[in-house]
Parts: structure tokens; C-alpha cells; sequence
């Protein structure tokens, strides 16, 4: 493995620190990153040198605050490709990106008798804003399904996808199963069906090189708190002409052009979505994130988390009665491995692994209609990052096997 | 590496509960019962409350789960059995404080019997909600839920 | 002044930077308060030992991280003394706030013909989420006018508070004229009319002593980055009655009980309202905060406010062809002083305090409807903080009568 | 402390044109106008533009402002009249330019006139909306505003 990925714990302490007396081994990176240094001294420098409201002050401060908020703007444009800053909405999260979209966007666009297409692998995030829209509005919900292997349908979307079909909502790489979807073919169908694509990126943003313009979505959407940068910003990108279209959800300070006491007009966009102080020290921390995964490069993170994936995938699949969830090949598992370890129940084995400094996530993650359709409750998840070792997998493996040992111990 | 900690939860009582759980079954002539979900993991459990007078007279479980969330149902209902409505208030009452590592009462620990043995999740405070979830369904149900 | 204020800066480092050669006068607080060290290391502590998403995971790590975020609730009730911690909703601002009440409460409340009262002092943020929700209501938005001192006419107050009055919505502290209104008074109006009372307390949490229960307010919401947390968090508070009653307006992960393909139910509140992964950090910095303020005691920061605006005020005043807008009492300025200097434009003479380094805001203060009946397009507004020095005050007053000077020369 | 970085932005020519601007008045018959605000101090300026064949015949403006703002209209009104329209969009364009600290070529500066000493504003960033709030609408009225 390339030099790049050694000693990183300098960047990011919190992977020397001791869970119940062992070595923190971190695989719940789907959940949330871990935060480098760079990203919080950024933040930290920021507050201790440039502090200020932004889009409010003609002083000096103040504009050095703005001119540092537009500027990441045009970093996060960069970063997915995205054909203007202005296309580029500052949010809180995926969830609030999603919301936006479903409220101001799906009821401009969605009317009674129309169908919303969603897979039955989304995140609740990318599920109920769709669900309570089609309620709303007297659509519906359709979902596509899973192949045997567990990957999405293909053939079930190109079915469900008609001309009723009003917009498609489908994340790029699946929280629970790993697996990445198709979303430049399908929306290429979404379009030619005169349907509108909304793209959950939370999954991939931080593991691949995703580019809007080449996947021609029309709305993508992602959170800081998984790409190296803090908790509460997010961003929703969407095509220029369609965020013209929309009307703001929130309001108040900042998103207005003038109010008087019986109306009030609007900025353009993205400001008119940002009603309120933002969260500017959250957008200069995303900065300095997409900065840090730049300086690594998405094509060495994405080869050097393949390669990690390619060593955990068969030491797991040799456990016996180990059951892993989506497809056989590791490659289509974007460092993302879900399973069950015989009849043990997910809590009970999280927390023998977190005995042994293992951090994995257990639970429905926030999949419930998913589970149903795999046939469980819930489910053991490790995900990774290219931060994590060959020795974080080594214990990982090794934490499995005492866990299986002691259950079946017990159980006798 | 070692789990020997883990032998302070999964102790032999527990994991026969778990695995051999009391009173798992639905009580179709229930005074009240009430469903609660551990909405990380999905879990859910029923609680059904008979009863009679102002006496307990049968408490059951539906509902699947974590052996810590079995194991704790289970005792639950040998342990609010034959309480009164206010005991057993105040037995559900306890056992919160119990797996919060609080001191209870000699009257509370006799109400609680086996479960006593569950003050060892206060050491795992991730699995609490795991414990309490049948015991705030029965709390609930003794309320007077639905 | 008690020693507490001295040497200040070593907590907040921003104090010790030049602007445009000059140490820094910072006066605009009113927009946003600077961050002391102790809120940015526990932040970075936080995310250097602690960091994993909440409500997640069965992990130590996550349980700490729940543990410390849920805590903080418990740290913004005492602060506010609310009845219980299940009474506060983390939002990301003031803003965010006020739409959420608006839109979960406003619509299930306030129905066609109803009246809705606020007062021409609200900023934006308290003035348009009513004004929609009245168009969306066919409901009626009436103002409360001011006296001819520019304090709030209660008089006016009692007349327009009728028995169509379903809300009240109201500023404690104005961003503009400093003066504090009677809440308490008008919560019992209210209250008797069946009226519900929102209050706006982004202007006086971090500069009095805020109880809720004294009050009674309904509703009472306040952003962290104005109490010197950092942006992107806020609060708002609810009577758990209401609360209970409202509908979650954002869907997605952490905020369900159960989903199904079709449907979707909620958690109880506060955690309904808090859709997909939260500003956990912000959480933490505003636990910091509020440990900052209650180390100091309110009582002792609003009267170090206090002096120093009696100190200031007096100082204005006697600047020739200076008009200060609102009361003309310095104890009716909550440390909030906006002011006009002859018929320079704001933006010229902020311009050149700005030169000297004294930063204070020119505009509208997001306040546009108080601005056409002040009878002015903007003003000038100097806003203070605990943490100004003396020396701030008199190197404002000299900058002041500099501009004066400048201006008065060139446009000769 | 001093304020003579100040004279560089508030020229004599500058305060001048604040002070008495040109052509600051409504043009009934104009064949566009466009009205944009400063959405931070309120200020609004709104641009008239009289078109004859492909000429610029008549600019105008209405509106309050700072004196960068007022200064800033009255000399677009000077500049743009008498150009064509390819001729005054790119003179708006060369303006930006210009308060952003960038170099601008010969052709554009003539057009610009007066207004090019505004280039000293590209020292004040913070003022540079209040400069170009009247280019702005100029430009989007020569575009085929309202
Ligand atoms: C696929 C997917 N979509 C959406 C989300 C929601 O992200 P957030 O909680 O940051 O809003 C997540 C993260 O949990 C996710 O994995
Ligand atoms: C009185 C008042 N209300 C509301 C707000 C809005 O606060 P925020 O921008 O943090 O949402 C402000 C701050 O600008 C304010 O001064």
C-alpha cells in the first residue's frame, strides 16, 4: 500500500485511543467519519481569527467570513463537478437535503396519480420524505427490488420506471449492502421517461469520484459528518434551472430580496434555501475536508478501500455461519459488509466486539423495509475507510471468532 | 484480547432465560398491553398486563430481540406476578434505577427476584435500553395503555 | 469591574487581531458572538476522543457520544429552567427554529380567519414564517406599533390581542432598538385570550437571566452562536404538551419508531424533530458555552452589559448630528445601540470604522419593516458584548467622530 | 489610528457624483429598466435603458444608496450612453473586472470614463457590491430585463 495511508493516526488521534483497555478498531465509518486535524484546526482558526456572520457586514471580518463561505462553495462545486457554485446548497445533512428536495421540489412537480420510484435498499433518509410526498399528494411509492444476489434490479426498474413515473429517488452506493448503483444509466432511463433523478450520495461521496455533470443528475446530495468534515452541514446540489424553479421552504434572515409588511420576495439561488445564519464553521471545516481527500486523491482512496475490502471479504465469508448480506463479491461491497453471525443477535455480538475494541455498528440501519426483505430484524455492519489497517481487520476477524467462541460457550 | 467481562452479562441465568424465555406468548384476554421498539435495532416487544382486582395476576411477552432484552422480559413477568398495580408500578420503577447502577431498596429486590441479576448491564450502558424495553412496555401497560 | 472581565482575550484570541493596522473593536455582537477557547477545545476534544454518530450504535464509543449529546439537553433546560429536557429540540438556529414552530405548530393551530400578532421590531426570521403562514391560513398577521419613544406600545398591544388572536409572536430582546419587552406581561395576555406565545430569544439569552416557566412562554428559541457556541446549532423549547401534539416536519433516520413500505411512525418528542445525523458537535460546543456563561452568572454578565452601555450611551449622545434610533434611556439598550449619522449612508461610515478597526454592522438588520417605520433605509447598529474592554468603547467613540470629520471634509 | 486609506475610495470625483449625480431620474419612455436590491443595507438602485436601433441613446437611474452606490450609477449613466449594446454589456463586464483588482484592456477603460477611478474600490472588497449594484442592473436591462 502506498505511504500515503501510513501513520494517519497523526491526522486523526482518535485511532490511538483505548476501548475497553484495547486498541480502537473503527469500522462504522458508514455511520460517520472520523475528523482529522486539518479540518479541526481550520474550524479552530477560523473562529479564533476570522469570526463573523456572513452576508450581514460591510467590515473587514465580515467580509473575510463570506468571502470564506462562497469560497468553499466553489471547492464543493469542484469536488463533485457541479456546472456552477451556485448550484451548490448548503444544508445540514443528507436528511435535510432530502427534505428539501421532497418538500419544495416534489410538491412543485408531483401531482395526484403520479408515481415516485425508490428502491427497497434506501436509507429512511431517502425513503420517508417520498413516502409522506406521495401521501400528500395522492402518489405513489413504488419500490424496486433486489436481484437473488441481492443488487438491485434492473430489469424491475426498467418496469417500474413509465411514463407515470415523476421522479426517482436511489442512493449511489446502498448503507447496508455496500453495493453501488448504476446512476448513469438509470438516469439516462429516468430522463428519457421524462422523470427527474434525485441522487443519495451520502454513501459514496467520501469513497469515489462522483461527477453530477457525468452521471446527469438531476439532484445529488450528501453529508459532511461522512466525508472527513464535522456534524451539521450537508449539501444538496441541484441543476441551476430546476433550484430556479423552486420555492424556499424556510424563512427568515439572509435568503430575502426585500419584505415589507405584507409580502416579501426571495434571493436566487442557493441563497433563498439558506434561510438564517448557516452553519459557516461547518462549511469552512468541509473545505478543509474536501481539501485533505483531495490532497490523497478519490482514485487512491477508492483503489486503497477496494483493497482493504478485497483482504477482510474472504476472512469473513471462511467464518463459519457467517452470513454476509449482498453480494458474493467483495469488489461490489464498497467497504461496506453487513451480516449475522448464526442465530446471535446483532446487539449481543457488538457487544462482544466492543469488548475487544471493535466498533461496529448493530442495529436496522435505518433500513427497516430493507431488513424486512433480507429477512431479518437487523444486522452486524462493519464499513471502513482508507484510514483503517490491515491490522484493524486482523482484530476485527480474530474479535469475531472469541465472540463466536464465547456464545457458543454460554449457549451450551 | 479477552471477553471475561462479558461473563458479568451473560451470565448462565441470563443466557437460560434468553433461551428459554417465561410466559413468551400472547394473552388474548389482557386487561391492557402495550408494544414498545428499540428503534436502533428494530426490536419490539409486546407486554400484556391481566388483571385482577387490583392484583397482577398475569403478565406474558411477544417479541423478538437481543438476549439481554429475552432474558429481561422474561423476568419481568415472574417478577411482577402477583404484585399490586402500585408494587409493580414501583417494581418497574426500581429496575430502571437497578440498571442504572443505583442502590434499591431489600423490598424492591424481593419484588425483582431474578432480574436482580441484570444490575450488571449499569457496567454495559449501551445495552440499558436492551433491559429496560419489556419493563417500560409493562410500565406502560400498567398505566394503562391501550 | 470585577476582575472576571480583565484579560479576557486569552479565552477569546480574535480580541488580539488588527484590522486594517488597528486592534480589533468588535461591535457586532448582536449578529454573532465571538467563541472562547474552551468551547472550540471541548468541541476538539470531542472530536479527537469521542466521535461517532447517535442513538446509533451499541459501541462504547457511541454510547459516549449519545451520553454527551443527550447531556447538553439536559445543560439547555437548567439554563432555560424548562420544565424537562424532552422540552428541547436542537435546531440549527433561531431561524430554524421559528420555521419549525410555524410550520408543525402554526399549521395545526391557526386556521382561516384566524389572527396571528406580532410587533414591527421582529427580525425577519420571527416576521416572515407568520406572514406565510397567514397566507397559507387565509389567517390575518397584525403588528404591534411603537410608542413615540420607539419602545413597544402596549397599548396597541391590547387592543390588537383579541379573541381571534390564536399566536403571539414576539421578540424578547430587538436586534435594532435593544429594548427588552415585557414577555411575562404578555404571555398572561395572551394566555388569557387562549393565545399562544412564541418568543424570539435570540437577542437576550446570552445577555439575561431567560426562565421559561417565569415567563410562560409556549415557545422560546435562541441560536448557539449568539451565546458563544458556534453556528449551526440552536434551540428551540416547547411546552411538552405542545410538543406532543405537533407533527415532525423533516423525515429520515433517528426520528422514526417503525417503518414499512407504506408507513412510517414517529419517536416521541424531542427526538421526532431531529431528522438524519445532528450538529452533534455544535451540541457539545454549546454545552461549553453554557458552562462559560453560568461560570461568569448571567446576573454578572448583564450588569458588566449594562455599565458598559451607560458608559457608552451618554458618549453618543453628544456626538453632534448623531440620531440614535429606539429608547432614549442607555438602560433600555441591552447593550444594543443602532444609530444614524447625519445623512451619511451607514455603509460610508461603517466603511470607516471599519478603517479603524471598529466593526459594527450597516444595514437593515434583517429588520426591513421596522426600517420604514423608523423612517430610514438602514442604520448604523453597534451591539456589545461582556467580553468589550472600556478602551473598545472610547476607541469607537473616537473613530466616530473621525468619520464625522472625513466626511464632512470631502464632502466640502 | 487614521483614515487616509479612506481618500483613495472617496475620491473628490466620487463624492461628487454622489453628491450631484447624473441623469437620476425615471425614464417613462425606456425600453428597459431593472430594479435589484442590496440585500444587506436595503439599497435598490433601478437602471433605465433607452435603446435606439442598436444604440444606447439614454441611461438613467432611480434609487438610494451609499455614496459608492450613487457615485457608481451616476457614472455608468456617463459610460454607457452613446455605446452599442454588444459595446455596454461588455462595458458592465469590464467594471466587474475592474473593482475586482483585475486588468482591463485600453478599449474598455475608454468606455468606462470617470467610472474607472472606482477601480480603487477593489481595495474595500467589502464595497464592491455597493459598486456594481447599478452595473448589474444596467447589464440585466441590456439583456432584456422588465
Ligand atoms: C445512504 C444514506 N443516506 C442518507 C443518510 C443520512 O445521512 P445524515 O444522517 O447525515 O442525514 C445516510 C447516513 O446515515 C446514509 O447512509
Ligand atoms: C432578534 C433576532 N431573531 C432572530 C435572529 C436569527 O438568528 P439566526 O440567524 O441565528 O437564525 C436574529 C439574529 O440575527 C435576531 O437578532
Amino acid at each position: 500500500m502506498p505511504n500515503k495511508f501510513k501513520n494517519l493516526s497523526h491526522d486523526f488521534p482518535i485511532l490511538k485511543r483505548k476501548i475497553n483497555d484495547e486498541p480502537l478498531v473503527y469500522l462504522d465509518n458508514a455511520a460517520t467519519s472520523q475528523t482529522p486535524n486539518q479540518v479541526l484546526n481550520r474550524i479552530g482558526d477560523f473562529y479564533q481569527h476570522s469570526n463573523a456572520n456572513v452576508h450581514r457586514g460591510v467590515y473587514t471580518l465580515a467580509n473575510e467570513a463570506t468571502a470564506a463561505y462562497e469560497q468553499v462553495r466553489n471547492q464543493v462545486a469542484a469536488f463533485i463537478n457541479a456546472p456552477s457554485a451556485k448550484s451548490i446548497v448548503y444544508t445540514r445533512s443528507t436528511t435535510d437535503s432530502l427534505n428539501l428536495i421532497a418538500t419544495s421540489f416534489g410538491n412543485l412537480v408531483v401531482t395526484q396519480g403520479d408515481e415516485i420510484l425508490i428502491t427497497i435498499m434506501e436509507h429512511h433518509s431517502n425513503l420517508i420524505p417520498w413516502q409522506q410526498l406521495a401521501k400528500r399528494k395522492h402518489a405513489t411509492l413504488r419500490y424496486v427490488e433486489l436481484n437473488a444476489d441481492q443488487t438491485l434490479d434492473m430489469a424491475d426498474l426498467k418496469h417500474k420506471l413509465t411514463n407515470k413515473t415523476k421522479l426517482v429517488a436511489i442512493t449511489q452506493t446502498s448503507n447496508v449492502l455496500g453495493v453501488t448503483n448504476p446512476i448513469k444509466e438509470i438516469a439516462k432511463l429516468a430522463h428519457q421517461h421524462q422523470a427527474y433523478i434525485v441522487v443519495d450520495a451520502a454513501q459514496s461521496v467520501a469513497h469515489q469520484k462522483v461527477d453530477v455533470q457525468d452521471l446527469d443528475a438531476d439532484f445529488l446530495t450528501f453529508s459532511g459528518h461522512k466525508m472527513l468534515a464535522t456534524t451539521g452541514i450537508g449539501v444538496c446540489y441541484g441543476k441551476p434551472e430546476l433550484l430556479a424553479e423552486m420555492p424556499p421552504v424556510q424563512f427568515g434572515g439572509e435568503m430575502i430580496e426585500s419584505v415589507s409588511r405584507t409580502n416579501a420576495t426571495w434571493q436566487a439561488a442557493p441563497w433563498k434555501f439558506e434561510a438564517g445564519t448557516p452553519n459557516i464553521g461547518g462549511v469552512i471545516g468541509l473545505g478543509a475536508a474536501i481539501d485533505y481527500l483531495s490532497e490523497i486523491g478519490m482514485a487512491e482512496i477508492n483503489a486503497r478501500e477496494q483493497q482493504l475490502t478485497a483482504y477482510l471479504f474472504p476472512k469473513l465469508t471462511a467464518v463459519n455461519k457467517l452470513t454476509i448480506y449482498g453480494s458474493k463479491e467483495a469488489s461490489q461491497h464498497a467497504g461496506i459488509i453487513s451480516f449475522n453471525l448464526g442465530q446471535l443477535h446483532p446487539h449481543d455480538v457488538a457487544t462482544g466486539l466492543d469488548m475487544l475494541g471493535v466498533e461496529v455498528r448493530a442495529g436496522h440501519h435505518c433500513a427497516q423495509p430493507l431488513m424486512a426483505t433480507l429477512g431479518v430484524q437487523a444486522t452486524v455492519r462493519a464499513s471502513l475507510s482508507f484510514y483503517n489497517s490491515v491490522e484493524d481487520l486482523d482484530r476485527f476477524v480474530q474479535a469475531i471468532q472469541m465472540v463466536k467462541e464465547f456464545f457458543a460457550g454460554e449457549s451450551k | 484480547m479477552s471477553l471475561n467481562k462479558l461473563n458479568q452479562l451473560y451470565m448462565a441465568v441470563v443466557m437460560d432465560h434468553a433461551s428459554h424465555p417465561h410466559h413468551k406468548l400472547a394473552l388474548p384476554d389482557a386487561t391492557t398491553s402495550v408494544e414498545l421498539h428499540n428503534v436502533s435495532c428494530g426490536d419490539d416487544i409486546r407486554a400484556f398486563i391481566l388483571m385482577k382486582d387490583d392484583k397482577v395476576q398475569q403478565v406474558s411477552f411477544t417479541g423478538n430481540g437481543c438476549t439481554i432484552s429475552q432474558a429481561s422480559a422474561s423476568m419481568m413477568t415472574d417478577a411482577l406476578a402477583g404484585l399490586t398495580k402500585t408494587e409493580a408500578v414501583a417494581g418497574c420503577e426500581a429496575f430502571f434505577q437497578l440498571v442504572m447502577g443505583k442502590q434499591i431498596s431489600t423490598k424492591a429486590k424481593a419484588w425483582l427476584g431474578d432480574a436482580e441479576i441484570l444490575g450488571s448491564v449499569a457496567e454495559f450502558p449501551a445495552r440499558i435500553k436492551c433491559a429496560t424495553l419489556a419493563w417500560h412496555a409493562a410500565q406502560e401497560a400498567l398505566e394503562g395503555g391501550n
